[in-house]
Order: C-alpha cells, then structure tokens, then sequence
C-alpha cells in the first residue's frame, strides 16, 4: 500500500520536513483519540480500585491514594440481589451456561443458512432472508411478549433452551447475512466440484464449507459473544430464575436506587461483566478485522 | 411446470429441509409477531392484549402524543449525527492506523473495545463522566476553571448530543474495523497508479478508495442503523429520557408503554409505525445491496 | 465409456433463456469441445451434462439412458473447472480421494488409484502439500487428478487452461491430448481459445447465443465455416469480409465489390446461386498467396506490414478494398509498394448478407 | 428440560407416595419477585421472609432491580404459566386487569379473618378491594409527598422554624437562596418532578381539588383559577432548583440535605433510610413536614402483593401464609420500621416508631385527611401521560394555558 511504499523509502532517506510534520500528525491525532476512548475504561478502572471515602470526594479523575481489591472482591462474591448475597459468581456461571450453546447453535443456524441460501436452489429462499434483515429493525420489545406466550403454551417457558432459542432467533438475521455474505465470495465451482465428487448437502457442508469458514466464524464468535454476553433483557425475561444471567445481577447492583451507591463496586461489577467480551476482543481482534476482510461484508 | 417444479424441490429436498429452522423463524417469530403486533395496534389493549377492535384510534391518539412526535424528532437528529460522526471518525481512524503506524494493534484494540461494552455501560459511565457534578466540569472546577462547563446530560438543548458521544464512543470501532478491512484488500496497483498520476493522498481516498469500499460501507450503515432503531438501554441508562422528554427515543415510548404504563395498543401502534418507517428506509437499501445482483447458479 | 445425447435441450435462468432447442450427439470416446465467445452458454450446457444445472426442457441420455434429472455422482462423469475448484482445506491426497471416500471405498483401492492417478499426472511428490502451496500448472494437475480417480466415463473440462500462461497452457494441453488417447474415455472440453479446440477436438460444435451454429472436424470447421460467424470466429490473424455482389458475367458467376472483381465460377456453391446476388466474402490471409507470375494474379498497395515472425501478414489495397494477407519473409513485402497475388477461390468463403449462412 | 422436569415431578411424587405423610411436613415454598435490592429494602423484607420460615414457609427470594423490571417480570411469568407464588405490586392499578382476566387468586379468607375491613384505611382498602374481594395484601403505606429539610441549612439562612404554609416556604427558599444554598433539592426525573407536582396540588390546591382532578378528573375542577394556581406555583419553583438537577438519583439528592447543601426536598418516606444511614437524627439534623396547609391530604401510596393463579393445593397454602405473616401486626411494626413506612393496620403499637412515622400515624387515623395516590385513581397510561405533562411542564417553557389544555386533555382523554 501508499504507506508501505512510503515507509520503504523512508528507511532509504532521511524523511523530508514535511513528512516528519505529517507522522507527528497522525501520531497526535491517534494519541488524542486513544485518550477519549480511554477514558471511560480509567474512569471505571480507577474508581473499582478506591474505596468509599474516596469515592464520596467526587474526583473520579484522581488516581486511588489507598489501592484496595475490596471492591472487586465484594462485587465477586458478595454483592447483594435482594436477600442473596453471594456476589456476580452465580451469574457468571449461568451467563456461561446460556453463552455457549446460544452462540455455538445461532453461528451454526447463521452458517447453515448462509450455505443454503449462496450455494443451493431454493424457491423462496430470498424473499426469506429479506423478511429475516427487516426483522433485525424491528424492536426486541415488540417480540417478547407473542415470544412469552408461545413459550408458555410448548412449556419451555423460563429455561435454559427458551433463553438459548431466543438468542437464535435474534441472532439469525446478522449471522446469516454475515455467512451468506462470505460464502457468496467462495467459488461457485467449489462446490460444482464437490457434487461431482458425489458429496450431498451435509457433506459439502461439513466437510468442504465449515472448514473454509473459520476466518468469518471468528468473526461471528465476536459479535454473538458481545450480543449475548451483553443481553439484559432477554435473559430476564426468558431465561427463568434459575439461570439469570450476570447482566441481571450487574443491573440489580448498579440500578438499585435507595442508600448509598457504592461506585467503586459498580464499577468493579461492570469490568467483571465485560471482561468476557472484552477478553474475547483482546485475544482474537486482529483475526476480527482480517475476517472481515476475508469478504464478510463483500455484499 | 408442476413436474419440474417437484423435480426441483425432489433434486434440492435436503436444501429446502435445512432452511427449515430459517423458515419457521421467519414465519412465526418475526413475520408472526410483527402481524401480532400489527393487529394489535387496532386494539384498545392495555396491560394484557384484548382482540377488539377500535379502528386507527391508537394511531390518532399516537400522533397527538408530544413524547412520540419528541421521540421521532430526536431519532432523527440522532439518526443523522450518530451516522455521521461515527462514519467520519471510523473512516479517519481507520485511515491513519493504515499509514504503517507503529504499535498498530494497539490502537485498533483501543479504538474496537467499547464494542465489546453493552450499550448500558456505555450510558452509565458517559453519565457519569459528563455528569456536571461529579466528571469533567467538577474537575475542572476544582483546577480553578470556574468558568468551565460542559453540561450536557442536564441541559435540554444538548443532551441529545451527549447520547450521541456515548454512542459514537461505543460504534466507531466497529466502523473502524469494517473500513480498516476494506482498505487492507485495496489492490496496491490502484496506490502506485495515482502516485504516478500524482494524485494527493487526501484526494485518493476520497474518490477512489472509499467509492470501492461501498459494500463496507453499506455494512457499517446497516449495522449502526440497526442499533440506532433499537436504541433504547443507553438512553435509559444515560438520561432516562430527560432532562424532561429531551431526549426520548422510540423505542424506550414502546417499551414504557409496554411495560410500565400497560397500554399495549399504543405500544404496538409506535412499535407499527417504526416498523413501517424502517420498511421504507430500509427495504431499498436492502433490495439495492443484497438482491440486486441475480442469484447464483447452482 | 459412454456417448451422450442431448435432445431439444432447453435451459433458463428465470426468463432469460441460455440454451434454446439444443441436440447433440457425442459418440462413445469421442473429444468433443465446445467452442464459443464468452456468454454464449457453453459452460452452463456442460454444468447441465454433468448435472449441476437444472434443465428446463429436453432430454439428457448417456448411452440411451436418461439421466436428464440424476444426481450429478451417479453420472459417471468427472469434471476439470478453470479456477481449479480445489478444496483449499485439504491436502493434494484428500483432495483426489474426497469422492472415493465419500462413495465408500476401501482403503487400498482409494490409495491405489490416487497413486495411479498421481503418477500418470506427476504430481506424486506433492500429495501431502494444500492447494495454495502449488503453483498454477500444479493445480490444474490436481483438479485433472481428481477427476481421473473417479473411473470417469465421461470427462468435462470447463476452460481448464485459461487460467495458466501460454507455456504450460500448451504442455497441458499437450498432456490431455495423451490422456484422452490413453483413456479413450469420452471428453467434452469447453473452451474459449480456437487453438486448443483445433488441436483436440475429434469435433468441434460452434456455439453462439446458446445454438450451435456448427457442428463439424476441426478442418471442416476451419475451411467450410458453416456461417459468417464461425468464419470470423476461429482463425488468426482473422478472416478477410468484403461486402459485395455476384454478378452473371456470361455462364461465370463473379464477386463484385466496387472496382474489386473476382471470379467466382470454381467456388463449390451449396446451392444453386442466381447473379445479382448480395453476398459476403469471406477470405483467410493465407488463403491470398505471393503470385508466381500467374496469370490471374492482381496487384495490390502495401499500406501496412506485421512480421509474425514465422511470416509476414501483410495488408493491402486491391482495387478499394483492403484484406490482409500472409507473405513469406524472402517473397519482398514492402510497404507503399505494390504486391501481386492470387486468390485461391475455392478455399473462400462466400456468405449469404442476410443471414450469415454460407452459400 | 421438560423431561427433566417431568421426571422431577413424576420422581417426587413417586416419593410422596412411598413416604406417605413425609409431604406434609415439608416446609411451604414460596418463591416472591421484588424489586427491594438495596440495603435497607433488603433487611425490611428479610422481616417477612424470616416470620414466613418462622410459619413453617421456605422463602425463595426473587429480586429483580427496578419496578417495572420486577413487575413485568412478574406479569410474563404469570402470562407464560409459570406465577411465583408471590410478587410486590405498588398500591394502584397495576394489577387490576390482570385480576379481571382471572389471573390472581383472591384472599378473601385471610382478609375477613383478619377484619381487613375495619383495619385497612379506606383509601388502600378501596385499592386492594375489587367485586367486593380482596386480590392483593398491603404491606406498607408510604406518604410519597413529604417535605425534608435540613436543618443546619435553614438556619444557616436565618430561617427561624419550618414553614408551617405556602407563603412561609416562599420566603424560607429566598432566605435560603439568598445564602448560597440550594433552596430546593430535585432529582430531575420524571417521577421526582412529579411528586415535587402533587406537593403543590395537595398543598397549594388542597384535597378536594387533589380529588376532584385526578379522581374526578372534572372538567371545572381542571379549568378552575385553584388549579392554574397550582401550576403557576409549580412553575414558579424552577429558580430554586440547582443546576444539576436533571436526571439525579432520589437519594443522590437526599444526600445534598444530609451534606446541608440544600434546604427542602420533596420526597417519600423512604428518605428517612438515607437519612439514618448518614446518622442523621430526627429534629436535630433534619425535619419532616407533613403539608403546608392545616387541612393538607395525607396521601397513601405504598407496596402490595399480590398472588398469581395457582390450582396447587399447597402454593395456595403457602399464599395465605405470605399474607398472613406479612400483615401480622409484629411483623408490620418491625418491617415498616426498617422500610421507612408506616403500618397498613392502625392497631399496632406506635412507640417505636419514629418521630416522623408517628406524625404520619395521627394525621392518618383523621378519615377526612386520608387521600389515595394519584396512581389508585387512574389508569397508568394516563397517569403516564400526566408525568409527561408535568415533566414537560418542568423543563420546557410550557404556559399555563398550554399546560391546563393538554392536562384536560389527558384526564378526560
């Protein structure tokens, strides 16, 4: 690219004036930048390390002058919903209970659809997919309650399968036109080969498609990772007592409005809700931008 | 034709099997409840759904609510600078992590995190930060800039600007990242052609490269658009609507209505007349980026 | 080894028809290619043979058995694609033994045909490598390969060279010449490039906006173009076209074109011709020899000449219209001088204007 | 997880069955949804669930964050078919169409034993009490529309006592504002400038015209000079209000009279926990004022359960123990003490109630002074309408002749 090209050359030659002003440029306008984003994760960070005192004197800019875990600690294992006090642990496990299956089977669903509707005939299938993207506008309220209702009446209602089929369902729309996307960047003769050699719908599918879809999965992952993890109302609503998920326990300690607010455990309870999405992001990010590029969005 | 038809669906039966789930998700739990929901909007529904039926009433008294004629306002100057700035800051950003900086990944993971955040987070914490007691104008208060203010989540007239921050801190990165992709699979010939023309930087990119990243682009949009419709978490945990109704969206008018104030039938005739709006804005869109092109042999 | 049959075969894409009305017989182990421009439904014909299009009407029979709607892999036919249709996440053995494994083939018979396959081809060394570690030439072995192990009756190659560089184009070329001869098997080889249509092909079926125009021996299909199209299409440098007449010049029939003349009376007509008649000639270079001193020769304006190495294609002013021709390097072509020649009238074509056909 | 279920239940049965009267001695479960989930809330509602357990019950605790969180939680469960045993409603109407679609059982059998009609204030009885039956169990009756104060702040600004009238409390907000101090302390959020409202209908207007405009909704009353007064009034507060109003939790705002920064806040009796929690007493540091007016309503709002649909013998057992323990008079006494509220039931002994609570008691046991919360007297969308109103009201420059308009408007809608 232009840069490269540019930077080759710069290692040839001392940069001219005008470079070196145009790299102090960019170099500034990415530093100052970084700095807003980050400000809000410092302000967190900061805050989840003082302690009450502290926090009551209104700096939240100010760094702790007493490093304390307490808050960590206390928003680990024993914050309190209601009359149980056992902290967001609980939570986390059920967030994890709903997480993995929900994104296993939606990028799955995702990936099945993609395939079918790119690589096979069927009748209808496209008027299909754009009710499917119109339906991703549409308000998640206006569906809970139809949702709630059906649930009820196949007896699913509140368990962990009611929580997981609504994060497919919600999850469709995006994953399939993420896998459609990238499979329609595939070549036809792929599987024009593939049949020839004798191999069905499945076969393709897993053998030759599934394979080849681990730039765009990682992607997928990313984003129903980040959705569901994330998801407060859904997992209220459907996922039934015994399986509410860490955002509930998180809105249950932020979003209780009598007494004090301890702030340091708030924030000590946001960074340990996200810290799942934001592990993911950290680990797997440059894959996320190389599996866009991969064609995710070739439209 | 009916033979080659049941040739036809005989020869991609297994197709037609596997796009199943697909179909029955369409069916019932979008097209299903949008019908549900659209039938109850001539309802007099309040907490549960009745199945009576009271004409365009809802729809008359909806379109005399202020709080929803708010609501829509404000989704559109949201709408508007939210897509804006987002697209603009993602675009920039993505384009100078492109000129070979150092400590590139770096960057990227700062700029894409607050995508990693719910949207929840992002209002609580901008809340905070702007709050004019507590964040940025309290310090700067106590620097001795007295004079200082930024205090937006309180002020009607900019609070909507304030949701706008969190949001676009919260939507950027994923611009970022989309645009950042596309710039990656430009074709270095396209670079070396225009540095012969002598084309300036600024002016490649303009009207060359960002035209050929189209599809990118269409993405993001579609994706932000996505999230600016069911805008709703941020904005309650940000402001709550306030100052007053200043900054009511849509969808927090249907969930209230829902939930709070038991009044179905208003509910589903906000929820019905966003669901047209995003028909006609979108299904153009829709149609012109993923249909246009002819289906696949196969 | 199988023929293939296609009767009033039909194929669309909603409503835009690709082939329309098609018959073709190819005989038991004969080469057959398929020759056209881009877009004139070629490559969705072989698609639909080897069952990976839907037909809209008509019959497909191998050997007289109908397989117009069978699944492509009880088709009995292997297939070679341009871009190589490797399984990318598969290495070089998986990739020619994926159909073997899927039909359920012992073991010992997949490794012995693979090996068979591998040798025959050259690619044994690069069994354990993944398709991106090959180059182009490499692939297409590969893809030729995966085809072979498959015990194929019937082999379809789509434009299988088009992607590779002249060199290897022709020693694959080349090298599927030797295996059809081997093999004896029947080939349909769809391709865009005449040169590979003239050297394989036992025959050639020119097509065009989905009809065959022409069904006929590489040389038949050279020298008698069934229409003005096939004429133009094969053949280069290209076919001379002069707009003109043939006129009654006493029991002669003669081509007038302006002040050009030619005598038509040796031309093989198919039909019975009357003067007066508009017509296209139809002229190959090398079909407008150097005169040796003939009688019959006429005298053209070099405006232009192209060394071609081996020869000189040379193009020339005869009486107002202007054709190409080829000259020898010693025969003393100049430009802005003049150059005699002779037409040799029974190797042109003339065509009707109306209709292209020939006459 | 249906056969799981399933095969739970069939499994229990099964061993029911073959220890034939080891079922009667299990404990009553009875899972409750609320949404108390702060400190205070929480120690008030483990009163209940320990006297439950003490009965004989196994409380399962269900809190939800957030009312309408909790009580749409509460309302889906019971539509998807699968009630709690229990869940917290606030006194008003927010549970009446559901008891018309005979979604609750009633607990009438509790309610007559235990005299409920003698007992309740009218207005809560009234509340609780449809066709004649009682479908729902007041715990608490919270008087949304006192008035705090701070002490040191008031005379800080040279105000001698607290204002016993309308005019006194004008001149106590300009001593105060004239001293430096946030005259009037406001969370800026719908429902906070909508109490800060309903303070000045029952104070500047009075009970009838709290009764005649939200319960009435009569026209006349709407359109009267009394009413515009009120909205003048309220409008007139605007300057008394700091900057960082808008969008300020209640107990964020509590807090800046327990800092003495501010002088008055409106504000429900809940308040008295952020005070106590801050050490704060009761006379020495702050004050309360009931109303501004001798004869100013005493208006009853506060929290309700009620109890889903149930056909199992033993949930509703377990139902009518709930109800019993929590209205119990002990109970009542110990719970509302830690809730801030105060009893359901007059016969119960006041003395350790707080100074306040005890004020509230004697203003209340005068039938003529009792008032329902506005949310007893409407429908909640409409009652949601009037909040915009009054939101709007507050932060835009809405006139008087605007505001009574689109206020008829939504009362007669």
């Amino acid at each position: 690219m232009m840069s490269q090209a540019k930077s080759a050359n710069a290692s040839k030659r001392p940069l001219t004036y005008q470079e070196v002003w145009g790299r102090i440029g960019i170099y500034t306008f990415l530093g100052l930048l970084a700095l807003f984003f980050l400000l809000p994760l410092y302000v967190m960070l900061v805050t989840s390390f003082k302690s009450m005192d502290e926090v009551r004197l209104g700096l939240i800019f100010s760094l702790p002058q007493h490093f304390s875990l307490d808050a960590w600690v206390k928003a680990w294992t024993s914050a309190c919903t209601g009359l149980d006090c056992t902290g967001l642990q609980v939570g986390f496990g059920n967030s994890v209970k709903i997480l993995v299956p929900s994104v296993v089977f939606s990028i799955l669903f995702g990936a099945l659809n993609g395939y079918a509707l790119s690589f096979w005939k069927v009748k209808g299938a496209n008027v299909l997919f754009a009710c499917l993207l119109l339906g991703s506008f549409v308000p998640y309220q206006v569906f809970i309650y139809p949702l709630v209702r059906f649930y009820a009446q196949t007896g699913i209602y509140g368990s962990l399968p009611a929580i997981v089929i609504t994060h497919i369902i919600f999850g469709m729309p995006v994953m399939t036109l993420l896998f459609r996307n990238y499979y329609s960047g595939l070549p036809v003769e792929l599987f024009k080969a593939a049949r020839i050699d004798g191999a069905g719908f499945w076969k393709i599918f897993i053998s030759i498609v599934l394979p080849m879809s681990v730039p765009i999965a990682i992607v997928a992952v990313i984003m129903q990772v980040t959705a569901i993890w994330n998801d407060f109302l859904l997992g209220l609503v459907f996922a039934g007592r015994d399986n509410l998920p860490m955002t509930v326990q998180l809105n249950n300690i932020v979003n209780t409005t009598t007494g004090e607010r301890a702030y340091n455990v708030n924030m000590a309870a946001t960074v340990l809700t996200s810290l799942v999405p934001l592990t993911v992001y950290l680990v797997s990010g440059r894959w996320f931008v190389r599996g866009i590029a991969s064609g995710a969005v070739k439209g | 034709m009916g033979a080659e038809l049941s040739r036809h669906v005989k020869r991609n039966l297994v197709a037609y099997i596997a796009l199943l789930p697909m179909a029955i998700v369409v069916i019932f739990a979008y097209l299903g409840t949008m019908a549900w929901s659209v039938r109850l909007s001539f309802s007099s529904s309040k907490l549960l759904p009745r199945y009576d039926f009271v004409g365009a009433d809802q729809y008359l008294t909806l379109f005399d609510t202020p709080r929803w004629l708010t609501s829509l306002g404000n989704l559109a100057v949201i709408a508007f600078f939210f897509l804006l700035i987002c697209f603009l800051l993602g675009t920039l950003l993505a384009i100078f992590i492109d000129q070979n900086v150092r400590a590139e990944s770096l960057f990227r993971t700062v700029f894409l995190y607050p995508y990693a955040m719910s949207f929840v987070v992002a209002g609580l914490i901008w809340q905070w930060i702007l709050n004019p007691d507590l964040g940025i104008q309290h310090t700067m208060h106590g620097f001795g800039f007295t004079d200082f203010v930024l205090d937006w989540v309180v002020n009607s007239e900019m609070v909507l600007y304030a949701v706008i921050l969190a949001t676009v801190w919260h939507g950027a990165g994923l611009v970022m990242a989309l645009i950042l992709a596309g710039l990656r699979g430009v074709d270095t010939e396209i670079w070396r052609a225009t540095r012969i023309d002598g084309i300036p930087a600024w002016r490649v990119y303009v009207s060359i490269v960002l035209p050929m990243l189209r599809p990118m682009i269409i993405t993001s949009l579609v994706l932000l658009s996505i999230s600016i419709v069911k805008m709703y978490d941020v904005v309650v945990a940000m402001t709550n609507g306030g100052p007053g109704t200043a900054s009511e969206v849509p969808a927090k008018f249907i969930m209230d209505n829902l939930f709070e104030r038991a009044n179905i039938g208003l509910a589903t005739a906000a929820s019905t007349v966003m669901l047209v709006t995003v028909l006609l804005v979108m299904a153009p869109v829709i149609y012109s980026q993923y249909f246009r092109k002819s289906g696949r042999a196969s | 080894m199988s023929s293939v049959s296609l009767q009033n075969l039909e194929i669309s894409y909603g409503n835009v028809a690709i082939v329309k009305s098609l018959d073709l017989t190819i005989q038991d182990g004969e080469f057959l290619v398929l020759l056209g421009p881009s877009g004139c439904g070629k490559s969705t014909l072989l698609s639909a043979i080897g069952g990976l299009v839907d037909v809209s009407g008509g019959r497909i029979l191998f050997n007289d058995k109908d397989v117009t709607w069978a699944d492509p892999k009880d088709r009995g036919i292997g297939m070679v694609f341009q871009s190589y249709a490797l399984y990318p996440t598969m290495s070089v053995e998986r990739n020619l033994s994926f159909g073997l494994r899927i039909a359920g083939i012992d073991r010992a018979t997949i490794d012995k045909k693979v090996k068979w396959a591998a040798e025959l081809l050259q690619i044994t060394h690069l069994l354990d490598r993944k398709p991106s570690a090959l180059s182009g030439g490499q692939r297409q072995r590969v893809a030729i390969g995966r085809a072979l192990v498959r015990d194929a009756d019937i082999f379809l190659f789509d434009e299988p060279l088009s992607n590779l560089d002249a060199k290897l184009r022709a020693e694959l070329r080349l090298e599927i010449k030797k295996l059809h001869k081997t093999l004896k098997s029947t080939m349909i080889y769809v391709t865009h490039d005449q040169i590979e249509a003239l050297t394989l092909a036992d025959r050639i079926a020119v097509m065009k906006d989905g009809i065959i125009q022409q069904l006929d021996t590489p040389l038949n299909v050279y020298n008698k173009p069934a229409n003005e199209f096939v004429g133009s299409f094969l053949g280069s440098p290209a076919m001379n076209k002069v707009e003109g007449q043939l006129v009654a010049d006493g029991d002669r029939l003669v081509f007038t074109a302006g002040d050009f003349r030619l005598d038509a009376s040796h031309y093989p007509f198919a039909q019975k011709v009357e003067g007066g008649r508009k017509a296209v000639l139809g002229l190959r270079p090398e079909h407008i020899l150097p005169a040796k001193g003939d009688a019959q020769a006429i005298e053209g304006k070099v405006s232009l000449i192209e060394p071609m190495g081996s020869s000189i294609l040379a193009w020339s002013n005869f009486d107002g219209v202007s054709l190409s021709h080829l000259v020898g390097q010693d025969d003393g072509c100049e430009a802005d001088r003049t150059f005699p020649v002779t037409i040799d009238v029974q190797k042109a074509s003339f065509f009707d204007v109306e209709t292209g056909w020939r006459l | 997880m249906i056969g799981m279920k399933q095969m739970v239940a069939v499994s229990a049965i099964a061993i029911a069955a073959a220890t034939g009267v080891a079922k009667a001695e299990e404990p009553l479960k009875a899972e409750v949804i609320h949404w108390w989930t702060s400190g205070g809330e929480s120690a008030a509602i483990k009163v209940f669930a320990d006297a439950f357990n003490a009965a004989g019950g196994e409380w399962v605790d269900n809190a939800v964050a957030g009312g309408s969180a909790a009580r749409s939680a509460a309302i889906n469960r019971i539509v998807g078919g699968d009630p709690s045993t229990a869940a917290l409603f606030n006194t008003s109407r927010q549970y009446h169409e559901i008891i018309g679609e005979g979604l609750l059982n009633d607990i009438d059998e509790v309610a007559t034993k235990n005299n409920w009609d003698k007992v309740l204030p009218e207005p809560i009885a009234k509340a609780v009490k449809v066709d004649g039956k009682y479908y729902a169990a007041p715990v608490n009756i919270h008087m949304p529309l006192w008035i705090w104060y701070s002490n040191a702040a008031l005379s800080k600004a040279g105000v001698e006592k607290p204002p016993e009238t309308m005019d006194e409390f004008f001149a106590a907000l300009d001593k105060l504002k004239a001293a430096g101090i946030t005259p009037l302390a406001l969370g800026g959020q719908r429902w906070q400038e909508n109490s800060l409202f309903s303070a000045m209908l029952t104070n500047v207007g009075g009970g009838e015209l709290w009764k005649s405009v939200y319960g009435d909704k009569d026209e006349a009353a709407i359109r009267s000079p009394e009413f515009r007064k009120v909205i003048e009034t309220f409008i007139s507060l605007k300057p008394y209000v700091d900057q960082a109003s808008p969008g300020r939790n209640w107990n964020d705002t509590t807090a800046l009279l327990i800092k003495d920064e501010a002088g008055f806040q409106v504000m429900g009796d809940w308040a008295k926990g952020e005070f106590k929690q801050a050490n704060k007493e009761i006379g020495k540091d702050y004050g309360c004022i009931p109303g501004l007016r001798p004869d100013s309503p005493y208006v009853l709002g506060g929290d309700v359960f009620v109890f889903p649909k149930t056909d199992d013998a033993e949930q509703v057992k377990a139902q009518q123990l709930l109800v019993e323990t929590m209205t119990s008079p002990d109970v009542q006494v110990k719970f509302n003490n830690l809730k801030g509220s105060i009893p359901i039931r007059a016969d119960v002994d006041m003395s350790s109630l707080d100074a306040c609570a005890q004020l509230g008691m004697k203003i209340m046991s005068d039938p003529a002074r009792q008032a329902p919360d506005a949310s007893q007297m409407m429908e909640e969308s409409v009652y949601g309408s009037v909040q915009d109103i009054v939101t709007e009201l507050w932060n835009t420059p809405m006139t008087v002749d605007q505001a009574v308009e689109r206020f008829e408007k939504a009362l007669k809608g």
